[in-house]
Formats: C-alpha cells, sequence, structure tokens
C-alpha cells in the first residue's frame, strides 16, 4: 500500500509519545525515502507519454504523486514531533541530557538540542539588563522562602549563596532557601516534605 | 532601615514611578504596574494566539526587582521584613518567568506564523515580540528548518524538496472558546458574521459582565484592554 | 552548664544561625524534634536533621556534617557521655543537649563554655561539688614533676621538702580515692528524666508558639517515655497532671455549644484510658491477651489462665462473639460499658486499678475516628523498629515521622498493624520462654536467650522491643515461680543480632521490687564484666544497660557478671 | 513542560500526529478513470492496472486528493459508520456506541468528511454534535468521580478525542484534590526525570536477575 512504512514511523512514534523518546529509526527513515524516489523516478518516466492526453498515465502519476506528498508529511512530522519532544526534555532534565536518552538521539538531532540550548541561554541571558532571567526556574508559585527537603541520595557537598556547606546524604533533612534547591528537587536529588 | 521603609510606600502605591520609555504616558506606581503586568500575564496565559508584548511592563518590574535586592541587601541581617521582601520579589520573578515562557511556547508552537504576523507589527508601536523574543524565533525557525533539511528534505525528490510555509504553517485555534471579563462597556460587538442560516449577531458588553465566546471576535479588545480573559 | 532561661541562652541564640539536629531512634526524640522543627520554621532558622542510632553514629554523623556548623542540638542523646571529649569539636561550636538520660557526664555539666543542657534543674541535684571531682590549683603538675626528675642537683632541693610533699602526696592520694567513690556512687544507677518531647513543649509555651499538634506530641512524647519503662509511674502521673493544664487551656472551646470548634482540626481530651494495647483498633479479646499486666496475673499462657479469661468475660456480661469482633463493630451500648464492667470486676481477679487504667489523651481529627496516645506511640515504635530487611534505620526514621504527621491516616493504619504483628511478636515469645523453661536463675539474676532462627527473632534484634520482651518476660515468670526471691532478682535478655556476623545484644532490667524508681545499675556492671573477661563489648547504645556482644563469649562473660554481682 | 500549556489543535495542524493517523481511515471510491500500473493498490484483482468503475476502499488523504478538483478520478462515497444506518444509532442512544472500535478518530474523521461536499454532509454535521452532545455528560460525570478501579471500563467506549476531554477532567479533579491536602505546593520531580529513574531501576532489576 502507498506510503505504508512511513505510517509505521507514525505509528511508533505516536505509541511512545507518553512514555520516553524512541530510538531514532534510521533504516525506516531511509526506506521511506527510498520509496518516494522510486515514485518520482516512474513519474518522471511516465511524463513524456502524459502530454498525449493518455488519461489513464496521468491519474497514475496524480496517485504517485499523492504517494510522495504523503510519504513526506509522514516524515517531517515524525522529525518535527520528535524535535518538539527534545525541546520538552531541555526544561525537564536541564541542559545535560542522560546518556541512555541521548543514545535514542541521531547525530543531528543532539546538535539540534545544543543549538537550542544556546538560543535559550542567548534567549535568557538578554531579557532585563542586570544577568538575565532564568527561566527554568520557579516553575511553581513560590508558596514559603525556605523549604523542608528529603535527600533521596547521596549528593554529597552542597553550597548554599551565603556560604554554608551542606552534605547531603541520603535521608537526612534540612531546612534550606526555595530558590537554592528547586532545580535540585526537580532533578529528583532532593523531596520537597509538606509539614 | 529608612531605605526598606521607603520601598514600602512605593509598593503602597502612592508615590509616581515614571517609565523611562514612553514620557507622555501617565506615569504608574510600581503595583499599578505589577497589576498591569499581573493583567497581561493572565490575558497571555488564556488567548490561543500571541498578544502584543508588553515588554515595558517587564523591564520596569525587573528593575524593580534589582532595586528591592539592593536595599535588602543593605539592611540589618536579623530585619523580620527582609524575609517578607524576598518573598515577595520571589512572586514577581515568578509571574515574570511564567509570563516570558508561555510566551515562548507560543513562539515555538507558531514559529512561522508568529515571523509573519511579525512582519506587519514590527514598525507599528505595538510589536509583536520584543527584539530578544524576534532573534530567539528567527534562530529556533532557523534551527528546525536545517534540521528537517538535512535529515530529510535534502534527500527528497527535487519537486517536493522544500517546505512551503503556508501549508505546513502551524496556526493559533482563534476560533476556541474562552473566558472573559469586560472592563470597559463597548457597545455593538460583530459576534457572529452573516451567514447562510444565521443573521448577523451583535452585542452589547456591559463593564463587569462575564462571558464565553470565540476569541476571533474579541481579539481586538483583549489587546486594547477592554477586555481581560479569565 | 545547665541552662536556666530556655529562650534566652538558648533559642534566642540560634536565630540567624545554621543548625544541626542530632536525633536518636526513639519516639521522645522524634517528637521533641518536630516540635523544634516548627519553631524553627516560624523563625526561618536553617537545620539539618540526621538520626543517629548509636554513639559511634553520633560521631560519624558529627564529623561529616560539622563543617561550618556552631551550633549542635542533641535530642535523647550524648548526656551520658563526655561529648566534648568523644567529639573533639573546634572552639566556636556550641553543644545544646536535651537529653532523658541520667546520670549527666559530669565534664558536660561543669563545661561552662561548650556544653549547655535543657534539661530541669531538680533532676541534677545528685551532682556532685565541682572541688570534689577538679583540682586545677597547681598541686597535679607540679606532683608528677617531683617523682620524675630524681637528677643530683635537684636532689637537695626535693629532700627539704620531703615532709610537706609528703603530707600533700598523701591528701592527693586522699582526694583521689574520694573522687573515684564518687564518680562511681554517683554513676552507679542509670535512670531517666523529663522526657525531651516534654521540655521542647515547654520551650514552645514560653515562647507562646505552643499549639493543640504541638501538645499532643508533647503528650506523645511522655507517653512513649511512660510505655518503655523508662519514667516511673508517679513520675508520669506528674508530667500528665502539668499537659493536663495544657490541654484544657487548649481545647476548652468545644465545651459550651455557641462556640463550637470547626470540625477538621485537633481536638485532645483527658481520659481514664484502658490500658490495653490498640484495643480500639482491635478485638477486645485480643487486646486483653496482649495486655501485659492482665495477662500476667490471669497467667494466660496457661490453659487455666484462659479458662479464666473467659470467666471473667462472662462475668462481665461481655459475650465471646462480641469480644472476638472488630472492637469498633461491637454494638455502641456494650462498648461504653467495657470500661465500667472491667472496673466492677477487677479486683475479684487479683487485677488493680493500675493494671487496667492508664491516665491518657486521646485525639480526634475531623472524621476520622479516636486515637489514645498509647496507640501512636505504638505504631511509631513499630515503624521506627520495622522488620522489613531492605529498609534502612534512617527509613524508618522517615516512616514514624510521617505517622507523628497524623494527618496521613492510611500511613497510621499501617503502623498500627505492624504494632500489633510485634506485640503478637512478643507474647509469642514469652509464652515458648515458659513453656520451655528456659528462663535460668544464675545467682544473683535470671538470665534467657531468645534462640536464633525462632521466628519472631527478627523483632528483638531491636533494643526498645527487647525491652518490652524482657520486662514481660520478667513480670510471667514472677507470677509463675514459686521462688520468693524472684522478685528482688533482675534480669538479664540476650537476643540474635544478626546471625551472619554471629553477634547478639544483650539488655539488663532492674528487677520489680524495685520498679518505682525504675533505677538499672547493669551499665557499670556490664563494664566490669567486660574489663575482667576482655570480651570485645560494644557500648553503642545511649543506654548503658544495652550492649553488642560475639555470640560465643557470651557465656563467658555471664560468668564474669555472676561473679561480679555476687 | 511550557508546550503543553498551548493546546496543539488537531485538524489544521501539518505535523500532528493525530491528524495524519484519522487521514488513514479509509473511504469507499469507485474510480471513474483507468489508472495505468497502480493494479497492486487493489489487492482482490491481480491485473496491472484498476480499470474504470473499480469500487475500492481509499485512506481519506488519498481519496480527498484523487477527488479534488477538476480531476475527478475517482467519485467517493460517506463511509458506513457515518452513513444513514448508523446514524439512527447515534441519534437514538449515544452512550451506548463503541466509538473506539468504530473508529478511533469518530469526530476528527467525521469533521475531514465535511469538506468532501458529500450529499448527505449536512446530517453527518449533525449528528456529530448531537452524538457528542449526548456523550459528553457522561464523560464530565465519569472524569469527575471516577475510581481508579474502573477507570479502564469507563473509557474504553471513547473516542481518542473524548479521552483526552476525559483525562483533561481527571487532571482537574486530581489538581483541586492536590490543592485541598496543600500538595499542590509542592515541588516535585519532573515527570519525564521520575520515568526516567523508574525505567532504569526495571533496566537494573532486568540485568541483574
Amino acid at each position: 500500500m502507498l506510503a505504508e512504512k512511513a505510517l509505521d514511523l507514525v505509528r511508533e512514534l505516536h505509541r511512545s509519545l507518553g512514555g520516553t523518546l524512541s530510538p531514532y529509526n534510521e533504516d525506516k527513515i531511509r526506506q521511506v525515502l527510498e520509496e518516494m524516489q522510486t515514485l518520482y523516478d516512474q513519474n518522471k518516466d511516465g511524463a513524456q507519454f502524459a502530454a498525449e492526453g493518455q488519461t489513464d498515465l496521468i491519474s497514475a502519476i496524480q496517485v504517485r504523486h499523492a504517494g510522495i506528498q504523503r510519504n513526506k508529511r509522514c516524515l517531517l512530522a515524525y522529525l518535527y514531533t520528535r524535535l518538539e519532544q527534545i525541546r520538552k526534555m531541555r526544561w525537564e532534565f536541564g541542559s545535560v541530557l542522560p546518556p541512555d536518552v541521548k543514545y535514542n538521539m541521531c547525530e543531528q538531532e543532539v546538535q539540534w538540542f545544543n543549538q537550542y540550548n544556546r538560543l535559550l541561554a542567548n534567549y535568557m541571558r538578554s531579557v532585563g539588563e542586570s544577568g538575565g532571567l532564568d527561566l527554568t526556574q520557579d516553575m511553581k508559585p513560590p508558596k514559603t522562602l525556605y523549604v523542608l527537603v528529603r535527600c533521596i541520595a547521596d549528593h554529597g557537598e552542597f553550597e548554599t549563596q551565603d556560604g554554608n556547606t551542606v552534605l547531603f546524604k541520603k535521608n537526612s533533612q534540612h531546612y534550606l532557601l526555595r530558590s537554592e534547591c528547586e532545580h535540585l528537587i526537580r532533578q529528583g536529588v532532593l523531596e520537597h516534605i509538606i509539614q | 532601615m529608612s531605605d526598606l521603609v521607603e520601598i514600602d510606600s512605593l509598593l503602597s502605591s502612592n508615590t509616581p514611578l515614571n517609565n523611562t520609555e514612553d514620557g507622555e504616558e501617565e506615569a504608574m506606581t510600581a503595583s499599578e504596574v505589577l497589576q498591569k503586568l499581573e493583567e497581561a500575564w493572565l490575558n497571555e496565559k488564556f488567548a490561543p494566539d500571541l498578544l502584543p508584548v508588553k515588554s515595558n511592563l517587564v523591564e520596569c518590574m525587573l528593575a524593580q526587582i534589582d532595586a528591592m535586592e539592593a536595599n535588602i541587601a543593605t539592611a540589618k541581617k536579623g530585619d523580620f521584613r527582609i524575609s517578607v521582601h524576598r518573598m515577595e520579589i520571589d512572586r514577581i520573578r515568578y509571574i515574570i518567568s511564567s509570563y516570558l515562557r508561555i510566551r515562548l511556547a507560543k513562539i515555538e508552537k507558531f514559529t512561522t506564523h508568529v515571523l509573519q504576523e511579525e512582519e506587519k507589527h514590527r514598525d507599528t508601536d505595538t510589536p509583536l515580540l520584543s527584539d530578544a523574543e524576534l532573534e530567539f524565533a528567527k534562530g529556533y525557525n532557523s534551527s528546525v528548518m536545517s534540521h528537517l533539511t538535512n535529515t530529510a528534505l535534502r534527500h527528497m525528490p527535487a519537486n517536493v524538496a522544500s517546505l512551503n510555509s503556508k501549508e505546513t504553517a502551524v496556526v493559533p485555534l482563534v476560533d476556541s472558546y474562552v473566558f472573559l471579563k469586560v472592563n470597559e462597556t463597548t457597545e455593538n460587538v460583530l459576534i457572529e458574521e452573516e451567514t447562510v442560516d444565521a443573521g448577523e449577531e451583535i452585542m452589547d458588553l456591559l463593564q463587569g459582565d462575564q462571558h464565553i465566546m470565540r476569541y476571533r471576535p474579541v481579539a481586538s479588545l483583549v489587546e486594547s484592554g477592554a477586555v481581560s480573559l479569565i | 552548664m545547665l541552662i536556666k532561661d530556655f529562650r534566652r541562652d538558648f533559642y534566642d541564640v540560634l536565630q540567624h544561625q545554621r543548625v544541626l539536629v542530632l536525633v536518636a531512634f526513639d519516639v521522645d526524640a522524634l517528637c521533641a524534634c518536630k516540635i523544634l522543627q516548627y519553631l524553627f520554621q516560624c523563625d526561618q532558622v536553617l537545620y539539618t536533621i540526621v538520626p543517629v542510632d548509636g554513639l559511634q553514629e553520633l560521631e560519624h554523623a558529627f564529623l561529616e556534617n560539622a563543617e561550618g556548623i556552631r551550633h549542635v542540638i542533641l535530642i535523647n542523646c550524648g548526656a551520658a557521655v563526655d561529648i566534648v571529649e568523644m567529639l573533639q569539636p573546634e572552639d566556636h561550636v556550641r553543644f545544646y543537649i536535651c537529653d532523658s538520660h541520667r546520670p549527666v557526664d559530669v565534664h558536660n555539666f561543669y563545661n561552662a563554655v561548650q556544653v549547655k543542657l535543657l534539661m530541669r534543674e531538680d533532676e541534677l541535684s545528685s551532682m556532685p561539688a565541682y572541688d570534689d571531682l577538679f583540682r586545677d590549683d597547681g598541686e597535679d603538675e607540679s606532683e608528677e614533676s617531683d617523682s620524675e626528675n630524681d637528677d643530683p642537683e635537684t636532689g637537695y632541693k626535693r629532700k627539704r621538702f620531703d615532709d610537706e610533699s609528703i603530707i600533700r602526696r598523701q591528701d592527693r592520694r586522699r582526694w583521689n580515692e574520694s573522687r573515684v567513690k564518687t564518680l562511681f556512687d554517683y554513676s552507679k544507677f542509670t535512670s531517666y528524666g523529663t522526657s525531651a518531647a516534654l521540655m521542647m513543649f515547654e520551650l514552645a509555651w514560653k515562647l507562646s508558639k505552643d499549639t493543640n499538634s504541638l501538645l499532643w506530641l508533647a503528650i506523645v512524647g511522655v507517653t512513649d517515655q511512660f510505655v518503655h519503662y523508662r519514667t516511673p509511674r508517679d513520675k508520669y502521673m506528674e508530667d500528665i497532671m502539668s499537659l493536663q493544664s495544657h490541654v484544657s487551656r487548649h481545647n476548652q472551646r468545644g465545651a459550651d455549644d455557641e462556640n463550637i470548634m470547626s470540625v477538621n482540626c485537633l481536638r485532645v481530651s483527658f481520659e481514664e484510658e484502658l490500658y490495653l494495647p490498640l484495643y480500639r483498633h482491635w478485638k477486645l479479646f485480643d487486646s486483653i491477651c496482649h495486655s501485659m499486666p492482665i495477662a500476667c496475673k490471669l497467667r494466660l499462657w496457661s490453659l487455666k489462665g484462659q479458662k479464666r479469661l473467659h470467666e471473667f468475660l462472662a462475668e462481665m456480661g461481655l459475650p465471646l462473639t462480641q469480644c472476638k469482633q472488630q472492637y469498633s463493630a461491637m454494638d455502641t451500648a456494650m462498648r461504653s460499658e467495657v470500661k465500667v464492667k472491667i472496673l466492677e470486676y477487677m479486683n475479684k481477679y487479683g487485677l488493680e486499678i493500675q493494671d487496667v487504667i492508664i491516665p491518657s489523651f486521646t485525639m480526634q481529627y475531623g472524621y476520622k475516628h479516636l486515637l489514645c496516645a498509647t496507640d501512636f506511640v505504638y505504631a511509631a515504635a513499630a515503624a521506627l523498629e520495622s522488620v522489613d530487611r531492605l529498609r534502612l534505620p534512617t527509613d524508618n526514621f522517615l516512616a514514624a515521622t510521617e505517622i507523628l504527621q497524623r494527618c496521613v491516616s492510611r500511613k497510621i493504619e499501617a503502623g498500627l498493624e505492624s504494632a500489633k504483628l510485634q506485640l503478637r511478636g512478643v507474647v509469642n515469645q514469652v509464652q515458648s520462654f515458659l513453656d520451655m523453661h528456659q528462663i535460668i536463675s544464675a545467682g544473683p539474676f535470671l538470665y534467657v536467650c531468645v534462640q536464633e532462627g525462632t521466628a519472631d527473632s527478627r523483632f528483638f534484634s531491636h533494643p526498645q522491643c527487647l525491652l518490652r520482651l524482657a520486662r514481660y518476660t520478667l513480670q510471667a515468670h514472677c507470677s509463675v515461680s514459686r521462688n520468693k526471691r524472684v522478685r528482688s532478682l533482675p534480669l538479664v535478655l540476650g537476643a540474635p543480632l544478626s546471625i551472619e556476623e554471629g553477634r547478639s545484644i544483650m539488655v539488663g532490667i532492674p528487677p520489680l521490687d524495685t520498679d518505682d524508681e525504675r533505677k538499672n545499675f547493669f551499665g557499670k556492671a556490664f563494664e566490669q564484666a567486660a574489663e575482667s573477661t576482655n570480651t570485645v563489648v560494644r557500648f553503642n547504645s545511649f543506654d548503658s544497660h544495652i550492649i553488642e556482644m560475639k555470640t560465643e563469649d557470651r557465656s563467658k562473660f555471664f560468668d564474669a557478671l555472676i561473679s561480679i554481682l555476687q | 513542560m511550557a508546550a503543553l500549556l498551548v493546546s496543539s489543535g488537531m485538524t489544521n495542524n501539518y505535523f500532528s500526529l493525530d491528524d495524519i493517523l484519522a487521514s488513514q481511515e479509509t473511504i469507499p471510491c469507485t474510480f471513474n478513470v483507468k489508472v495505468a500500473t497502480m493494479g497492486y493498490l487493489d489487492q482482490s484483482t491481480s491485473d496491472v492496472d484498476i480499470n474504470m468503475g473499480t469500487k475500492l476502499d481509499l485512506p481519506f488523504w488519498l481519496a480527498k486528493y484523487l477527488h479534488k478538483g477538476s480531476r475527478g478520478i475517482v467519485s467517493v462515497d460517506t463511509p458506513k459508520t457515518y452513513k444513514e444506518g448508523y446514524r439512527h444509532i447515534f441519534t437514538a442512544d449515544p452512550n451506548v456506541v463503541d466509538l473506539y472500535r468504530l473508529g478511533p478518530y469518530f469526530y476528527l474523521f467525521g469533521e475531514k468528511l465535511l469538506s468532501l461536499q458529500l450529499p448527505d454532509t449536512d446530517d453527518i454535521a449533525n449528528v456529530l454534535l448531537k452524538t457528542f452532545q449526548g456523550r459528553f455528560r457522561n464523560i464530565m460525570d465519569g472524569s469527575q468521580n471516577a475510581l481508579h478501579s474502573d477507570l479502564a471500563s469507563q473509557m474504553e467506549k471513547l473516542d481518542v478525542q473524548e479521552r483526552q476531554l476525559f483525562a483533561a477532567g481527571q487532571q482537574g479533579l486530581h489538581e483541586f484534590q492536590k490543592w485541598e491536602s496543600r500538595e499542590s505546593e509542592k515541588l516535585s520531580t519532573s515527570a519525564m526525570v521520575s520515568n526516567h529513574r523508574k525505567r532504569k531501576r526495571i533496566g537494573y532489576i532486568a540485568n541483574a536477575t
């Protein structure tokens, strides 16, 4: 059936949307491009006959052209949605991706991630005059200045703004400035406890 | 400690704080600016499309935060008001970052559409994007295009090897329904155009009313501030 | 040095500082820690909490977290040990010890700079005078130097002072002997003072930041001290009376009808509670079987005892079917009469009032069912000493804090279930002790060991549960044995700590007839026994009467103990 | 995370996966013209070309392209599920129908049909509206007080868009409950990090055993 492989690509990615990024399906993408090329070649050969108005050839060209468009749309949608997932990762994981997530990304996607990182960093720096504003902070409206946190795993020493060093040992509890430990909470190192 | 007192009064809206850019606009106190920023933030949050940027509000509030932070640094360590002011700074910073995050998401979602719209608005007095946002949008657009090109489009047959933006541009759903509150009474607002089976529908929006309606007819009113989304 | 004004010398000093809080592993310490947390959060004092379950852990935690810390608070740990000598802190570090262990180490008491004690003045009256213990006049140095340098050219000088130095040396020796003797008498018996949670609550009260929930934490702390046989009964009654005044102050609003308290807030009320463990969440029959005083008086482990229990229930008019149902499922009329009936018929079966009734408090939060203080103590203690292999001690500590959080009700239910398991484990173990006559009277003390590999032995590798088992065993043995002197015999109980490493834990408890002061001399006894047999004995616990040793050294250790206590 | 706030419209979005999957649904078509060499599209015959008048179920994206404008290579007919018979069922009792089995994208595909100027376009539009109005109340009630246990049974009859609506209702309910128990102010680890962590543990257990 026309554009069957392209549809598989879309279905595969659609299934993995809830969880993590599915591996970059290099060979299926190549097959889709080959199908497009063969359809295009068939159209080219048929083109000179069609000039003489043989409707059956013209309609065949139309069908193949629709197939090419469909392949193109599925492929681009696959790549674009993966970019959206990768962009979301920048906000969730931070600027460094864990290795096994990167493993599922192709070389160009990793480069794109770095590009996006730079773009975002430049944008954040240019907000306001003094040193810009880190948009990845303050994800939730702050309710208290200090928060009680519990360490989920040993994380070693941590330097606070006012010069104290805190040792994050597993299951120890600390009462710290919210702004300082928010990113650690998001990374899953600390857990916020509600009194 | 006097400087902390000064900030309180500043925030309790009696000493004017004139905007740096457009002098002729009547001077607004810090809390009024904050009020306007909150409104802009809510409008941006609930509007399906990107609203013109309120960069003067953002700049002014950021300057305000820096001033407050400088003051707090000088205050005595034990002062009770420090934590109150720090809390206020955190909350203002949250509003600003959330506002900019929402705009960023819309820019990333409707990049091509936004860039086209920006062409029209660039020179008017209500630009859609701030300079930083424009630069980000251009950079983001080219990064996506170059990625799609060298992973797929480059290998495609010639006649389809390019992206025509009309077909692929993601357009915001301006017809989705929104909740809104009327700030200033505005008469005969065209709600529904003339259609074959239903006549034209005109409505008066009275102050204080609340409605649920399509966004398109009230888009201009939201920008002018006559109506705010809730 | 003892602090007089908690607010000025302790709390206000901590403002705007970062504080390290080291907490021992018992429910009282947990409650005190939560009260302190609440106060610190009101005044935004930054703090770090590290649970410590032994002296080694305490040292380890201090070394790790001490960087940049000027104030260290020790809850229910560190008082009985010379803290400064043990931790070797820098000069600027201050220790604030809020500990119910007595006696307090003399160095802590007389260290005016670095150690501050948060305890009641009257409890430290037995502290020997300063100059009995320390002589900081030049006497000591010159004494040593005289005896060492006996080279000739100072020989002449030494001879001339002969008679004076002899007198001084004798006087020195006599002072030293008296010092050793006073130190020995002072630290001969270990006992317990006021609960740490109560001290912290009084601090909160002085800061006028006390709330109903802090009061409830103090109540649970005091009850824990009583349930684990640390504070004697009359001390417990005293504390209850002082808490009663606070309770009536905080909870009188609900009384008259025009300002009814809103439903979902905490209501605490005083009540003459039935001293049946967890009976509101259990079957009445089970709860009676697991209540130590009644089980011992009726000797429930024997068939005759069971028969007596059935008689007792029948006489009270409580049908067996009802008693074997969940207490909450019994019909309400019957339920309300249970206490009245028990009081009426108890002395016919040899039960006194304090075996059956314990003055305590109950709390209600929103529409959830009523909970009494002992329920909380059993649930939290069970969580603290959970037998789940995978969980770290610190995981248990956090689980226990969540139970005390009280608004998370399903955590409390889980805690109550594991508490039931623990109680059942204790009763079964006592039953097997008595059936197989494992309790041996080794002259000056009774002695028994939990066999390795028994199903419930995993419960008893934890100190507090072992303590409850020891107390239950002693009471049961005394009610069974015919030997008149048995009530004056203390008990030593051993249990396997970790079978792989072949280590076991040992606890010694005082005899029943000196029960009212709850003085325990085993700390000193174990020390001397260990020295004489130079076995490797680990005094890691904050209670000196709980020790750990290699299992194979046990018998050698007991012989030494017998010879010492003869 | 921010991108979630902007609801990605399904209909006019070139890159939307749902839109692509919806346009894969098939429509009965008849060929007005012979098409050379495309015989393989029709599994029932083995000849090389598709001759005139053959009836074939084509995916919507192909049918629309071939039907559109002057080409008229193919004439289209309303799919079975939107025809008279089914329409009566929907109007009778919309809640009984299992829309997921009829085609996971019932509304989205229905909307696409409207662009084909079929003879019964108005009736289709009407039936889409009526069906949704009939089912909406149950979806909303279900999402507001669904117990974890019977969640699956409630959702199996809903089509993709209805499921998203149900999920949105649920999320609203959960967020209200979290707000009530003051959990909403709790800063939490980002969803992706916790999923990633869970999988690592499972992976760890998998290759450990």
